[in-house]
């Protein structure tokens, strides 16, 4: 099992947490990754919504890449993309040249005059999927040194992982993340606001709506009793993080709670150090009753 | 066309004459005569027109059906093919068959040698002397034979052959094409009340082989005239000879080491089957199917006698030559009078393979004898099964007409990947080709060609036995022959019909 | 042999497609594709059969050499045989064929096997469809031409006959 | 005039249809016609409208006599639909029936070809294969096999039991077999009835009795069928009778045994009660249960678990009907015709998670409310909540796993009533506001758009939308504690969060989940949803395509009682048919053994599944029993030699269609 | 005797067994002999080409040609006996059906060629040297036939009215051969001179086959000991025995080992092959594709064993090349 492996520009910049704490997950579990040569950008955000088609074909280069990055006989990598956004766009780009004649024309033609071709073969997967359904939940829990136990969780997947495709799980009601982490140890509050969306790019352009929509979020969050919020998006993972405060004045709400990317989490129960899951650069620290390494692992 | 005085061809532009259809194992055979503007003979060409492939075609097939396949090579000889082929399957399987099982495959191999070399002496070969090379031709023919025999001698003949045919079937189940051959032994075995009746067969293929040998006295070696043209320069031609010897270096037909003796009688080479590459290879001519088979040591040096040329014999006279006896104490003491009778080994005389295939029946049925009283014969093991993976095998054995090659490559589920067969009568081929040049240049003078001259041209191969020669001379009758005589622009000039 | 095909393809070859349906699923699928107006490749000629056990491989030779491109067998699904097992023993004898015509160098796109349910209508116009398209990228397999076209250098002999005929009676 | 026995020579009549416009729209009818006329044998060819009206089969009849024609051949639609009527035109000519040969040029030409000169191209080469096939046809004797005069309806819903009545009212023997230990089905479940409102009880328990007490009907509850055997006419059929460890016999129902259990309370989730009350190891499904026999659930019963149990039942039962020992029992019974009425499973609301039902207490199923507001059910009638409180605000939604890509595609029929019927009813125990949400209300039967009216003057809330979701998150004060239903109202074009203490989910109708083994065991096949295959759409919609054995009511699709109840009719009322007829025509399709040909390799033997190829051991020859061949050919293709053939499929008819298919395309006479 | 019917014999690519097959009526031979007038037998007499041209046409009553056709010799003389013939007969398996060397004809012409003159083992061929139709030395012009693409049976070049099978035919039906067409009653053209049930209606075995039989694995005959009693089938052993036309008495199982299917399909057979496959794949006894094809893998090559004897007279006749 090995994987290549798309950052986008997002986990380079404001989701560095989260690209640390992937590698150092998947270091731990000792699945390797490759990241995939020569990237460029996902085309997702701002393409998509003005013209589609260089929005794919952006994408169908990188999946192009992913095709010739398969060695002869082996079975094929798969291409894991972290950033929601980018996986959504990946994901996109593969059916519409599957189902679209005129998009398959457009975009291959693109990628002929670079030089690429795409057969189509590539199978992007996002790393929720990849450790619950490939590696396994009893395969993780054995790592398990440092047991959740008795922190409350409020599981966030965002729009974008199960919509419209439903790859991997229930587009209305995903519950991925909520089993992997039970299997941590930890307890999920149940929170049917988990797919509503977290205001976007709102947040930055007509904030007052942005807000909004994030406050009914956390606050819902709160009121059941989360001890945290996981996301697996570097964007909803900011927005949820970094507009408490603003929201607490605006609102005159007393939000105050720790939104980690789901893998930094695993990252702590399989006892990686929070230094190498980029702990310290959360806004909202996790002080979170942590447990202690179990000691026979103190040292592993 | 209209029948014009013959001399009337002399002096006419070059000639070719063409001898056609003669037939050969594999179909027919051609012999093409150029004779120049005074009548002589340039260069005779003794042709076969015909191929099948069978080594191609035999590529994928599971091994274990070779038997099958490649005894329809020949319809006359198939035991033989059959033999060799299961020979190459023990080979190929690294099995050694159980001594029941060997001796059941001697037992119907010689009983296969002596009554085919039967068919030859009697009905074949043999009239040219018996009835006598000049002799009117509609008489030379088992009729004549038996004219001149005795009707009881001619049933007795047929009874023979039906009797050991008989025994083949019983075994092999086909008396052409038969099926008895398996990697490691063979697929059918005897019982103890079979014995009686095979060692009464024996002992009276024991007498049948002594009075053959006493005709062909009485008859051929009384007579001055035919043992000139036996030791006539026509029919001879001084080359190596080969042939499979047994430990002590006597004639055996089913195993042992191939043997070859230069002219001059000295060993040459001796080599088991397996290292058959080393010692011949082939020479392909552009007007004949047939490949020409040589000493590699040697190497070709075209249609030429003597040690410097790599072509060499087979069949019956060069068995004898190149062994240093016979198996059997009959055939052995029968083995002296010929070397004696005709000044020492080697013996070159084309003619004299008549009187060694005599010989050689005598030897055959004395195995038969030997066989018959061999408690193991009727042993219950007659199969090893093949328990190692299958690689290459190569089966040699004596057919009437000469050394016979088989030769298999497998991949490890036992399918073929690579076959390789050389032919009795195509070891003689070489020799064969000289003999009918020889002979023709001998006998055609001043472009007249008589149908006279024409038996004795047939004589020159029909000496070995070649398998078409076999196959054709079974009825009542003889080789046809057709001599054209064509221009240089290849229009015929006459045509002539014994 | 190719150029045979060749020379069809331009001028307009369509495959041609022999289609052995078993009655009570597959032709019922067929007819049902029918009712339900699902357009798909005209390429397919069905002979109904009452089960695919009926199946005999001397009937997808015959096709082949009478100039089928392929040839599509179309059966209830394994467990659903109307006859109990018929399609179990059309599956094994189609899958030793298969080989066989493998080794007779016939292309395996040119002969498939498809369980077809009754009520799987959408399935018959998508197998016709893909086959047809799998037939056409191969092109024609043309035995009845290859066999005129093998047969062509005995015609030669005609004439040497002839000629022969003259130099003997002249 | 004499019959003709297919020894001159073919003399072939050729006609095609245009089938109104379906051919002729797009086939060139004329051009096949003209085609078919060049054709070798062929005396006539003609085209016409519809070739399966009288005067259609008339011209066939005419010509036969006025060309002496010996071989049909029609182009028309399916074989299926039509061979039958051509065939008895061709014997009405005075031809045996079997010299005729039938092209399908509809479904398999025009309606599925987009391009009118392929359809006719492709419909010359079927032509052509028809006519050279024909050719080779042969005189046959049709088959008859008679019928026997016993049924078996498989399931005791109302379907079945209607069914069931009908057949043993005309004097049919009939066995019942029902799966649960009461017959009755889903509707004995119900409360009330849509539209009239009567009471399902008081119209089904009539019917159960009735079966109950019928001279001419067995009746076996608590029974499986296990396996059929045998063709129309001639079944035999094996049920497995489940122990129920009372005797039927010697059981009155007095049910005192249950009360005597040592077992005070129950333990055990009701089945019938869809869980919603608890039973006792001892029990029986409801009072009215037929047959009035209690039953043991060794799963939970102490005597069965731990064999300590004091038996105070047995003390009890003065009748001494429990019997602990009681095995499961094999019966097999010999019928002619067999009626599957096996039902429809409930859609499991699970599926769709953010509807909350099982994690929402006072999310229920429609057929949980149905046992909520009955009077005999697990509150008596009361409508309380699984929390113990009383609705004040219902929630319906509709197309609950219908009309839905995710789950089912199709239209449950009855959601739309038994939605309206429950509104009607919650609002009568309970005078809660009842909304309703609704895709479109579809309400197409007799009384049906009455009854929705009726309901929107008894000022139901009706909200036209596809639910979003069902969530406890209380986005306003008034949401706390409440069921918010997300809910686009797609009549004033907002997004509604409709506040309610108590969601009802209309959940769809859905095979049983047993359906794909049950039609592999009955030889039927299933529709894509799984739901069992008519022969026919429209005109054989209880018919299947094994003669012989029909369906009835939900097993065959999403159906109300009436509905339900009139197919029941229909099928008994074919079963009937085929009974009174006595004996049923069979293609004769069957194989038989060209003994001359035979060499006894015995390669045959093991082939056929019905055994019906035995080897004469004294001609040492396979010989083939006629009566037991249903036609497959699997052994003539298996036949190394060739002297095995079949009827109606011989080798030259097949190969004769194969050349004529291709004969364009053939070049020279292949090698062989 | 003038009036009496005239014969002649010819052979192709054959063996010679066919010969040797008339020669083994033994002593009937002198009977034949007596009631035919022989005006061609290469083989045997001293009548040539030129005696058969001398033949005024049809006025052969038979000729029994022997061996496939693979070259222009052999379909010269073929065409030429036609004409001069009112019946031919296919004599034998190679003449029936292709015979052994139709084997053949799954490979390119090409293939033999070069493997039997360059690349055999033992073949020196440094000039690569072909056999030419023509070639010159000093002048002289040495001619040979020409070498066709594939084998052909006899039917596939002249027009055949009877057929004699076998690998060799059996005597006692070329016997009743002879006595059916001298009798003048003819049999329908194209009859097999021959009974026409399979081989197993005469195999000593056949009752020893069980009636369930189900194949879980087939066996070479190399590899096991085979029951000299049983039914080779029923040992696992592929035999041809079904879907071969019977009249060789059993020979090759009296032999112990299985039929070959010389004798070529039955009447209602079109395709040997494809037959004796439908009859052993039936009774397989796995029913998924795989275990299906490990259970068939035992039968390592289909073609060199359903068509030994008939690759030519089969239906598709030779290997195709499908590629474009």
């Amino acid at each position: 099992m090995s994987y290549l492996y798309f950052p986008g520009c997002s986990l380079r910049s404001t989701g560095r947490p989260y690209e640390e704490s992937i590698l150092a997950v998947f270091k731990k579990l000792d699945i390797p990754l490759k990241e995939l040569e020569d990237w460029n950008c996902c085309g997702a955000t701002a393409y998509v919504s003005i013209d589609e088609n260089s929005a794919f074909t952006l994408a169908a280069r990188n999946l192009a890449i992913a095709e010739r990055m398969q060695t002869e006989g082996k079975p094929a990598q798969d291409l894991m993309a972290p950033c929601s956004a980018c996986y959504l766009v990946l994901e996109k780009t593969q059916h519409y040249v599957k189902a679209d004649e005129g998009v398959r024309k457009e975009v291959g033609d693109a990628l002929h005059r670079g030089g690429f071709d795409y057969k189509g073969t590539t199978r992007v997967r996002h790393p929720l999927d990849v450790l619950v359904n490939d590696i396994g939940l009893d395969r993780i829990a054995k790592a398990v040194v440092r047991p959740m136990k008795g922190i409350n969780v409020a599981c966030y997947y965002g729009c974008q992982v199960v919509r419209p495709f439903e790859t991997f799980d229930h587009a209305a009601y995903p519950t991925t993340m909520d089993r992997l982490v039970t299997a941590l140890g930890a307890k999920t509050v149940d929170w049917p606001l988990k797919t509503r969306c977290c205001g976007g790019s709102l947040t930055g352009t007509i904030q007052e709506a942005g807000l909004r929509l994030n406050r009914v979020l956390l606050k819902e969050a709160t009121k059941r009793g989360a001890d945290i919020i996981l996301t697996c998006c570097p964007l909803c993972q900011h927005n949820l993080e970094c507009y408490q405060k603003r929201i607490n004045r605006r609102f005159g709400e007393s939000l105050n709670i720790p939104v980690a990317y789901f893998t930094q989490f695993v990252g702590l129960a399989l006892g990686i150090p929070p230094r190498e899951l980029g702990i310290q650069r959360m806004f909202v620290p996790l002080k979170l009753a942590i447990p202690p390494v179990k000691e026979e692992h103190a040292h592993a | 066309m209209q029948s014009g005085a013959l001399d009337t061809l002399k002096g006419t532009a070059r000639r070719r004459v063409t001898i056609d259809p003669i037939t050969r194992l594999e179909g027919h055979g051609k012999i093409d005569i150029f004779l120049d503007e005074k009548g002589e003979v340039e260069r005779a060409y003794y042709q076969i027109p015909e191929l099948r492939g069978f080594e191609i075609f035999s590529l994928g097939r599971p091994a274990e059906e070779m038997p099958q396949i490649t005894s329809r090579i020949c319809g006359v000889c198939p035991t033989a093919h059959h033999m060799a082929a299961t020979k190459a399957l023990d080979d190929l399987y690294h099995v050694d068959p159980p001594p029941t099982a060997k001796k059941i495959r001697q037992l119907i191999y010689n009983a296969f040698m002596l009554e085919d070399h039967a068919l030859h002496v009697y009905i074949l070969g043999g009239p040219d002397f018996i009835v006598g090379p000049d002799a009117p031709k509609e008489m030379r023919n088992v009729a004549g034979v038996i004219e001149k025999v005795g009707v009881e001698t001619g049933k007795k003949v047929i009874a023979m052959r039906k009797r050991l045919r008989e025994l083949i079937t019983h075994l092999g189940g086909k008396i052409i094409h038969p099926v008895f051959g398996l990697p490691g032994g063979v697929a059918k075995g005897l019982t103890a009340d079979e014995i009686p009746a095979l060692r009464e067969l024996a002992d009276e293929s024991i007498e049948f082989a002594k009075f053959t040998l006493g005709v062909f006295k009485n008859i051929v070696l009384a007579n001055e005239k035919y043992v000139s043209l036996i030791t006539s320069e026509e029919f001879t031609h001084r080359t190596y000879s080969m042939g499979l010897v047994d430990a002590n270096n006597r004639v055996n037909f089913y195993d042992g080491m191939v043997r070859v003796t230069a002219p001059d009688g000295k060993e040459f080479a001796k080599f088991a089957p397996s290292k058959y590459l080393d010692v011949i290879a082939e020479h392909v001519e552009p007007w004949s199917y047939v490949k020409f088979p040589y000493l590699k040591q040697v190497g070709w040096n075209g249609f030429a006698d003597g040690a410097g040329s790599g072509i060499y014999s087979v069949a019956p006279l060069a068995r004898l030559n190149a062994s240093d006896g016979m198996a059997t104490p009959e055939a052995q003491k029968a083995y002296e009078e010929l070397v004696a009778t005709l000044g020492g080994k080697p013996v070159h005389h084309t003619l004299a393979n008549h009187w060694a295939r005599v010989i050689e029946m005598l030897q055959a049925a004395e195995t038969l004898r030997e066989l018959a009283d061999d408690p193991l014969l009727t042993g219950k093991e007659i199969r090893t099964l093949p328990t190692e993976k299958p690689t290459v095998g190569v089966g040699i054995v004596e057919a009437p007409r000469g050394t016979l090659i088989h030769h298999y490559e497998t991949d490890e589920r036992g399918l073929i990947t690579k076959a390789n067969l050389i032919v009795a009568t195509q070891n003689n081929a070489g020799r064969i080709a000289m003999s009918v040049d020889k002979a023709a240049k001998g006998l055609i003078h001043g472009g007249i060609v008589n149908d006279g001259l024409l038996n004795k041209i047939e004589m020159a191969f029909r000496a070995y036995d070649p398998c078409n020669a076999c196959s054709t001379h079974s009825l009542p009758g003889q080789m046809p022959i057709t001599l054209r005589l064509r221009n240089g622009a290849g229009e015929i000039l006459r045509e002539i019909g014994r | 042999m190719a150029s045979t095909g060749m020379k069809q393809e331009t001028n307009g070859w369509e495959p041609r497609i022999v289609a052995f349906f078993c009655n009570w699923c597959t032709y019922t699928a067929a007819d049902l594709a029918g009712v339900s107006r699902l357009r798909h490749a005209p390429n397919a000629r069905v002979i109904r059969v009452m089960c695919s056990g009926r199946l005999d491989p001397q009937f997808v030779l015959e096709a082949f050499a009478r100039g089928a491109d392929g040839v599509l067998v179309g059966g209830c699904h394994p467990g659903d045989c109307h006859y109990m097992e018929g399609n179990y023993k059309a599956l094994r004898r189609i899958r030793f064929l298969q080989r066989m015509m493998k080794d007779m160098g016939i292309h395996e796109d040119r002969f498939h096997l498809e369980w077809i349910s009754a009520s799987e209508g959408e399935k018959v116009k998508t197998t016709i469809n893909e086959m047809t398209e799998k037939v056409r990228a191969l092109g024609p397999l043309g035995l009845p031409e290859r066999f005129v076209k093998w047969d062509e250098e005995m015609d030669e002999l005609e004439h040497t006959i002839a000629a022969q005929e003259e130099a003997l009676h002249a | 005039m004499p019959e003709n026995n297919g020894h001159d020579a073919p003399r072939v009549g050729f006609y095609v249809c245009h089938c109104g416009h379906n051919i002729a729209g797009t086939v060139d009818v004329a051009e096949v016609a003209r085609f078919a006329g060049t054709l070798p044998n062929v005396v006539v060819s003609r085209d016409y409208k519809y070739m399966c009206s009288d005067p259609g089969q008339e011209l066939i009849v005419t010509d036969i006599k006025e060309h002496r024609l010996n071989r049909i051949v029609v182009a028309s639609c399916s074989p299926l639909l039509h061979e039958h009527t051509f065939r008895n035109a061709t014997q009405k000519g005075g031809l045996n029936p079997y010299f005729f040969q039938m092209v399908n040029i509809r479904e398999d030409v025009s309606w599925v070809c987009a391009d009118g000169k392929a359809a006719t191209a492709k419909t010359f080469d079927l032509v052509r294969a028809a006519v050279r096939r024909v050719a080779h046809h042969h005189s046959l004797a049709t088959k008859h096999v008679s019928i026997h005069p016993d049924v078996l309806v498989v399931g005791a819903g109302i379907s079945g039991i209607h069914a069931a009545l009908t057949l043993a009212n005309a004097g049919k023997k009939v066995t019942l077999v029902e799966r649960e230990p009461t017959i009755g089905g889903h509707m004995a479940m119900f409360d009330k009835t849509f539209p009239t409102l009567d009471c399902a009880a008081c119209i089904l328990t009539p019917k159960m009795s009735a079966v109950k007490n019928h001279p001419n009907i067995t009746l076996w509850s608590y029974s499986e069928v296990t396996e059929v055997s045998g063709f129309v006419g001639n079944y035999s059929v094996k049920v497995k009778r489940k122990p129920r460890f009372v005797s039927e016999e010697l059981c009155v129902g007095c049910m005192e045994c249950i009360d005597a259990c040592v077992y005070k309370e129950g333990k055990t989730p009701d089945e019938f009660n869809q869980g919603l009350s608890k039973r006792k190891p001892v029990y029986i499904p409801f009072p009215q249960a037929t047959p009035q026999v209690v039953l043991i659930d060794p799963d939970t019963c102490i005597e069965f678990k731990s064999g300590r149990c004091k038996k105070t039942c047995v003390e009890k039962c003065d009748r001494n009907a429990i019997d602990f020992k009681q095995k499961e029992e094999i019966k097999e019974i010999k019928v002619g015709t067999i009626i599957l009425a096996t039902g429809f499973k409930t859609f499991d609301a699970k599926r769709i998670p953010y509807y909350g039902y099982g994690k929402y207490p006072n999310v229920y199923s429609s057929i949980e409310v149905e046992r909520l507001v009955n009077a005999s059910g697990p509150t008596g009638g009361d409508l309380v909540l699984r929390d113990g409180r009383h609705p004040k605000t219902v929630g319906i939604i509709h197309c609950v796993g219908s009309r839905d890509r995710n789950t089912n595609r199709w239209c449950s029929r009855t959601c739309c009533m038994y939605s309206l019927k429950l509104a009607h009813l919650l609002k009568e125990h309970s005078d809660a506001e009842v909304y309703n949400f609704y895709i479109d209300i579809r309400a197409a039967g007799k009384a049906y758009e009455e009854f929705y009216d009726k309901l929107l003057e008894e000022n139901i809330h009706f909200v036209r939308g596809r639910v979003a979701e069902v969530t406890d998150w209380a986005a306003r004060p008034e949401e706390e504690g409440k069921l918010v239903i997300r809910v686009e109202d797609t009549l004033i074009g907002v997004v509604r969060r409709v506040p309610v203490d108590m969601v009802v989910l209309a959940v769809g109708m859905e095979p049983q989940a047993d359906s794909q083994d049950v039609r592999r065991m009955f030889n039927i096949s299933c529709s894509t949803e799984g739901f069992f295959l008519e022969r026919h759409p429209k005109l054989a919609p209880v018919d299947t395509f094994t003669d012989g054995i029909y369906i009835a009511g939900a097993c065959q699709g999403p159906k109300d009682i009436p509905d339900s109840v009139a197919q029941a009719g229909a099928a008994a009322a074919q079963a009937l048919s085929l009974i009174d007829a006595g004996e049923i025509e069979l293609e004769p399709n069957t194989a038989y053994v060209v003994e001359k040909d035979c060499s006894g390799c015995k390669s045959c033997l093991a082939i056929c599944p019905y055994t019906a190829i035995t080897r004469d051991e004294v001609k040492q020859k396979a010989f083939i029993n006629e009566a037991l061949c249903k036609g497959c050919g699997t052994c003539v293709a298996t036949c190394p030699s060739g002297a095995i053939r079949q009827n109606l499929f011989e080798d030259e008819q097949i190969f004769s269609e194969i050349d004529g298919l291709l004969q364009d395309r053939e070049s020279v006479s292949t090698g062989g | 005797m003038p009036d009496k019917p005239k014969v002649a014999f010819y052979w192709c690519a054959s063996c010679g067994g066919c010969e040797e097959s008339i020669v083994d009526l033994a002593e009937d031979i002198l009977g034949v002999l007596n009631a035919v007038d022989i005006v061609f037998w290469p083989v045997a007499m001293d009548f040539k080409k030129t005696d058969v041209d001398a033949i005024a046409d049809g006025g052969i009553l038979v000729s029994m040609i022997n061996g496939a056709v693979r070259t222009s010799e052999q379909e010269e003389m073929a065409r030429l006996l036609r004409r001069k013939s009112k019946l031919v007969i296919a004599y034998g398996a190679c003449a029936h059906t292709g015979g052994i060397p139709g084997l053949a004809n799954q490979f390119e012409r090409e293939q033999i060629l070069r493997y039997v003159y360059e690349d055999s083992p033992s073949t020196v061929n440094p000039g690569h040297t072909r056999p030419q139709t023509a070639s010159a030395e000093d002048g002289r012009t040495v001619t040979l036939p020409e070498f066709r693409s594939m084998v052909r049976t006899l039917d596939q070049v002249i027009s055949v009215d009877y057929y004699l099978p076998g690998c060799p035919p059996v005597p006692r039906m070329l016997k009743a051969a002879i006595g059916t067409l001298l009798s003048g009653v003819l049999p329908p053209k194209g009859t097999v001179l021959g009974p026409d049930t399979a081989m197993c209606e005469e195999c000593p075995r056949k009752e020893t086959k069980p009636a369930d039989l189900a194949y879980t694995a087939f066996h070479r005959p190399h590899e096991i000991l085979m029951d000299p009693e049983k039914c080779f089938l029923a040992q696992g052993v592929v035999c041809m025995g079904p879907a071969t036309r019977g009249g060789c008495g059993a020979q090759c199982i009296t032999g112990n080992m299985p039929c070959g299917g010389c004798f070529g399909p039955t009447s209602n057979v079109r395709d040997q092959g494809a037959k004796i496959l439908s009859a052993i794949a039936s009774s397989v006894s796995a029913k998924e594709s795989d275990g299906i094809d490990a259970i068939l893998a035992s039968i390592p090559d289909p073609v060199g064993t359903f068509y030994r004897y008939g690759l030519p007279g089969s239906l598709l006749r030779r290997k195709i090349e499908d590629h474009h």
